[in-house]
């Protein structure tokens, strides 16, 4: 019956779709974009996928929208020109969709059990998380140690992309943000003001409960790095820019998106010293469950502490330049 | 018809991803190639987690509340946990190249940008 | 006539009462003439609607995590649907939209 | 019941969709963006009970709290935009 | 020692890897680049630590995390793996050997940690797709070194390195895109993501629509990456503007590692499976590749700025690599392998020389290089030398792949003569394009400029190592084309 609601969710997928690439309005594009967000969540959610449907909210309808809004408020709100190349664009991207529709009849059908997918290396998961890791959450045992090397780059893909923006963004000669008037977030909205102080430290703690609460329910090192990384943004919201950087320094902040990178980089050697292979992290402790145990709750700190760097970071490089 | 219902998502797949596509081909502005550029990454997400669905299974998380045995297939979801990030990466270095054009050239429109280089 | 069926009869009217006032805060947002009538509908689906809807799964759940949880949800949505509100409205009149119901009045009037 | 709840909350979620294409101000869009966050918290609240997983409350928790800051990033950005506006006003008068 | 051995192919990533966080809590920009140089070094020679073992066991394995290969990710580096090891991880030592100068004269002083740091992210990058057996990890590690490498061009001191930067990035996003979108078809198709297995499994399902769809995904996904005649716009402004001893380490290996996994998906998993992916591969190939060697060197020849020049020869050379592997022969892919082993070489002593150039000159337009020769003798002697080897002068490694090229064109059957005639026309263009640096510089005007000297020595050693390199590999060529040929007997299929 849920298939009924995620086909409503699909169509309105592409009902948002669409209306975002015919909106000349950045500004509505931008939203649009979250609320395209927030759809795809909740059909990942239908799909049988909390841990991705965290993400995609947190990422996708949180994080992305604060950035794409801190870029458009340094840039435009508007597109002069609607297209161009119009005839080559249609035919290529029409070329395409055929190509795809074509190749969809022999699929599998959605949802059958007997697809080859469903057969062959997924059962093994099943099993080897039961026996040789023993955590409820099967996405965060394959996350995080039958494929720690994916992780591991993904890290560093979010470091990459971090060092990148601060490389842009961070340079000298762009100027300090103006006038402190300026940079003083929302407080003369005396309510929110009020109700966010409340929250914040909520909110903290519940990307903690994310963070290590992953092994046994959705969550993990990114999603509660991003949750933590928006409680902040919230602070800076509410209380300005300067105020937020008192509190987490940006030299924290690098050395966050250092450490992160490099415990879970570290977990790898120890367990290379120890005498596994990388990432093998059985070596870890006597007995093998224990030491996958460990080496989880040690690599997702990682990844949660070099998100949450990465993510602040690249909010501060946005909030921090003048627009003018 | 069934054909239809059970290849439906293939099908939104294919339809986000041309619009996204679209935008990344046609459109001059700046802003809007990224956010087509974020549309298209996630009609792959929609593809990969709608492969992964098992019907009649639940989320691959263990649990004592449920008696099915049935588990939808946790590694699809790994993998676009992953790509996500990338996403989510890529965006954000658009956007501080697209600021940084912005205060070189004053535009953020393609042809508007071509304009000024060919003075 | 036991117990669990008196929850359940409960529960189900207490959600179907919240999918009642849902319905009518979305036609609302949509057919109301200007934002802050609008805003007025939009109010009803973020106060009333979610404490009927989970307060009728609370009645499902029982003493359990889930619904500490449930909970939860409701007082964090029960605190920032509100304010919310009253950021948006107030930033839409701080920059100069006014209802189209009140009565004309100038800026002096603020002041 | 829980279905008819869900439907309930897709049919909302359709039409604030159609209120945040129509506009017409930016704040009836933001206006829009709050309301379907809040009935996607809601609709997940209400699957995961059909989907015999209330352990995955949590995501509705999430959901809940990033909406908020949402709606506040996007009022801070107007007041950005409003204060640029007024100053650049003033620097013309 | 022995012990170290065995994690040869994951300490080839890891050792560049981890060293960027360390470099960016550094503050001091010379300690900086000695890190990253020294990193870099090691990374050269755990490479050739591994091309040993290739050479002498074929295949070296490594499971992550001991998961068996298909649930784990698997690392296997062979001969081909190998020989770009070589290339990527040499190019990267001799570029930073060299160009602190050229460097610390483009970037800001606060801003060089981060950009040593992208560096070496973009190095272990294109190592961990090189080590990877696993088709998801490619994708993770091509975005790693992707988002590197804008970093690194977007260091660039012209403001239009921008634009050029921000198109690398759209189009190396679809590239990417589509690379995962042909994966998932696959992985939805077989269930596993291990290329051994996929190859394994594929066969039973090749005849269905997916799979082929997934092929034309990957392949257009990775030519597009790889700047495959025409999907090549991205490049040459690109390469112009960025720093130009970025331009050296990206012209030598960016795009030949995304050609890397074109020929690994198309040769090792797709070719022995599909029934006609041979013929459908070569006739997509094939026609583009001529019309991009033919088109690009035409553009060359009329090109007055310098390194855009140089990169519109890459998309030319591009066009040679492609070619010799559409002909789906021993001999042909062979040649291929050569040539990207050999145009490394070649590009990066010209664009070295370029460096050299750029460190005593604010422009490079042909114009602005006039009487240059007499100021900076070494550099443009140099340039000359490279310049041969691009030509491919007997003698010069250029000669070799170009020789091997010939010979499996010769074999190729009717249309080889044809073939044969575009490769030798179009080298006569790069004789044309080259001799008009060379032109400019030696017999050119000098204008303004009088007291220029010659470029600092480490940048000109590293050229002149760089063309050192191109003379030794043209003459005592057995390392090179000893991978090759094994490279290309695996993918071929003749070897496990």
């Amino acid at each position: 019956m849920t298939i009924v609601f995620s086909l409503f969710l699909l169509t309105l997928l592409v009902v948002t779709a669409v209306a975002i690439v015919r909106t000349s309005d950045l500004f509505a594009a931008v939203m649009l974009s979250g609320i395209f967000s927030l759809m795809l969540a909740a059909t990942f959610f239908l799909f049988d996928a909390p841990d991705v449907a965290l993400t995609e909210a947190a990422v996708g309808a949180g994080i992305s929208t604060v950035l794409l809004l801190g870029a458009l408020s340094l840039t435009a709100a508007s597109e002069h020109a609607s297209s161009r190349n119009r005839v080559l664009a249609l035919f290529v991207v029409i070329t395409t969709t055929l190509t795809v529709i074509y190749a969809t009849f022999d699929k599998p059908a959605f949802g059958d059990p007997a697809a080859p997918i469903h057969q062959h290396v997924a059962p093994w998961y099943f099993d080897t998380t039961r026996e040789a890791i023993d955590i409820p959450n099967v996405v965060t045992a394959v996350l995080a140690s039958f494929r720690g090397y994916d992780t591991l780059g993904e890290v560093f893909v979010v470091f990459t992309a971090g060092i990148g923006v601060l490389f842009l963004l961070g340079s000298p000669g762009n100027k300090p943000r103006k006038s402190s008037a300026d940079a003083r977030g929302l407080r003369h909205y005396l309510i929110p003001r009020m109700v966010g102080r409340m929250l914040i430290p909520f909110i903290l703690l519940f990307a903690l409960y994310v963070q290590f609460h992953g092994d046994f329910s959705p969550g993990g090192g990114f999603q509660a790095g991003a949750i933590f990384a928006a409680a902040m943004i919230l602070y800076s919201l509410l209380e300005g820019e300067k105020r937020a950087l008192a509190a987490v320094p940006s030299a924290w902040l690098h050395a966050m998106i250092a450490a992160g990178a490099l415990i879970y980089g570290g977990v790898g050697v120890v367990t290379m010293l120890l005498g596994g292979n990388f990432l093998d992290y059985s070596v870890l402790s006597q007995d093998p469950i224990a030491g996958q145990h460990l080496g989880i709750i040690l690599i997702e700190a990682g990844v949660g502490i070099t998100v949450a760097g990465v993510l602040l970071s690249v909010y501060h490089a946005f909030a921090a330049r003048d627009s003018s | 018809m069934m054909t239809i219902l059970e290849h439906y998502h293939y099908l939104v797949f294919a339809v986000i991803l041309m619009t996204g596509f679209y935008a990344v081909m046609a459109k001059l502005n700046l802003v809007k190639k990224l956010i087509g550029l974020s549309l298209f990454q996630a009609a792959v997400f929609l593809l990969y987690i709608s492969m992964g669905k098992v019907e009649g299974g639940t989320a691959p998380i263990f649990s004592d509340l449920i008696d099915v045995e049935l588990y939808s297939n946790p590694l699809p979801q790994v993998l676009i946990l992953t790509a996500i990030v990338v996403g989510i990466s890529t965006t954000a270095l658009g956007l501080g190249i697209i600021v940084r054009i912005k205060e070189a050239y004053g535009s953020i429109e393609e042809h508007e940008i071509q304009e000024l280089d060919r003075k | 006539m036991n117990a669990g069926t008196l929850l359940d009869i409960a529960s189900w009217l207490l959600m179907s009462a919240g999918g009642v006032f849902i319905l009518v805060g979305g036609i609302g947002a949509l057919r109301l003439p200007d934002l802050y009538t609008r805003m007025h509908a939009a109010g009803v689906t973020d106060s009333i609607a979610p404490a009927l809807i989970l307060g009728g799964l609370m009645l499902q759940s029982g003493l359990t995590l889930a619904t500490v949880k449930l909970v939860a949800i409701l007082l964090f949505l029960l605190l920032t649907g509100p304010t919310a509100s009253n950021a948006l409205a107030s930033a839409s009149l701080l920059a100069g939209n006014r209802t189209e119901l009140a009565k004309p009045y100038s800026e002096e009037d603020d002041r | 019941m829980y279905y008819v709840v869900g439907f309930a909350l897709i049919v909302t979620m359709v039409l604030a969709l159609i209120r945040a294409l129509l506009g017409p101000s930016v704040y009836d869009r933001v206006l829009a963006v709050n309301m379907i966050g809040t009935k996607t918290v809601l609709l997940l609240s209400v699957t995961s009970f059909i989907l015999g997983r209330p352990d995955f409350l949590d995501l509705a928790l999430a959901y809940a709290l990033i909406n908020f800051i949402g709606v506040l990033a996007v009022l801070e950005f107007f007041r950005d935009r409003a204060s640029d506006r007024r100053s650049q006003d003033e620097e013309r008068s | 020692m022995s012990a170290w051995q065995a994690h040869l192919p994951v300490l080839q990533v890891i050792v560049p890897m981890l060293t960027a966080p360390l470099i960016i809590l550094l503050r001091d920009r010379r300690l900086c680049w000695a890190a990253t140089t020294l990193a870099s070094l090691c990374s050269l020679a755990i490479a050739v630590a591994l091309c040993i073992e290739v050479v002498s066991s074929h295949r070296v394995g490594y499971e992550m995390g001991s998961w068996p290969a298909p649930w784990g990710i698997e690392l296997g580096v062979d001969a081909f793996s190998a020989l770009l090891l070589l290339v990527v991880n040499g190019a990267s030592a001799l570029v930073l050997t060299g160009a602190f100068s050229s460097l610390d004269r483009d970037i800001d002083n606060e801003r060089q940690p981060l950009f040593y740091a992208a560096w070496l992210l973009a190095l272990a990058g294109l190592n961990g797709i090189l080590v990877t057996a696993d088709a998801f990890n490619i994708f993770v590690f091509m975005e790693i070194s992707a988002l590197a490498s804008y970093i690194i061009v977007s260091a660039g001191p012209d403001r239009r390195v921008l634009p050029a930067v921000f198109k690398y990035l759209i189009m190396g996003t679809v590239g990417a895109t589509f690379y995962l979108i042909g994966v998932g078809l696959i992985y939805l198709m077989t269930g596993t993501l291990n290329l051994a297995d996929i190859e394994l499994r594929i066969y039973e399902v090749a005849d269905q629509r997916p799979i082929m769809v997934a092929a034309g995904f990957i392949t257009i996904g990775l030519a597009l990456k790889a700047a495959v005649f025409p999907l090549h716009q991205w490049l040459p402004n690109a390469y112009t503007f960025a720093p130009n001893a970025v331009t050296v380490f990206l012209a030598a290996c960016a795009t030949k590692v995304s050609l890397y996994i074109l020929l690994r998906f198309n040769f090792y998993v797709f070719q022995p499976n599909l029934a006609d992916h041979d013929i459908q591969f070569a006739y997509f190939l094939l026609p583009l590749s001529l019309l991009g060697i033919l088109v690009a060197s035409t553009v060359a020849m009329f090109e007055p700025s310098l390194k855009r020049l140089l990169a519109w020869s890459s998309v030319a050379q591009i066009g040679y690599i492609t070619l010799g592997a559409s002909l789906i022969s021993i001999a042909g892919v062979t040649a291929s392998l050569l040539h990207m082993f050999n145009h490394a070489l070649a590009k990066a002593a010209l664009f070295l020389a370029v460096a050299c150039l750029g460190m005593s000159l604010r422009r490079l337009r042909l114009e602005d290089i006039g009487g240059v020769a007499k100021q900076m003798p070494w550099t443009m002697a140099a340039f000359v030398l490279a310049g041969l080897s691009l030509i491919g002068v007997p003698g010069t490694a250029g000669f070799v792949s170009k020789w091997y090229l010939i010979t499996a064109v010769l074999e190729s059957g009717a249309w080889g003569a044809a073939l044969v005639a575009v490769i030798v026309v179009s080298s006569l263009m790069a004789v044309v394009y080259i001799w008009r640096v060379v032109e400019a510089a030696y017999f050119g005007n000098s204008e303004g400029e009088a007291a220029i000297g010659e470029a600092p020595l480490p940048l000109l050693f590293a050229t002149w190592v760089a063309v050192a390199l191109n003379f030794y590999f043209g003459l005592e060529a057995s390392l090179p084309t000893g991978l090759a040929e094994t490279a290309a007997l695996i993918l071929m299929g003749h070897l496990p």
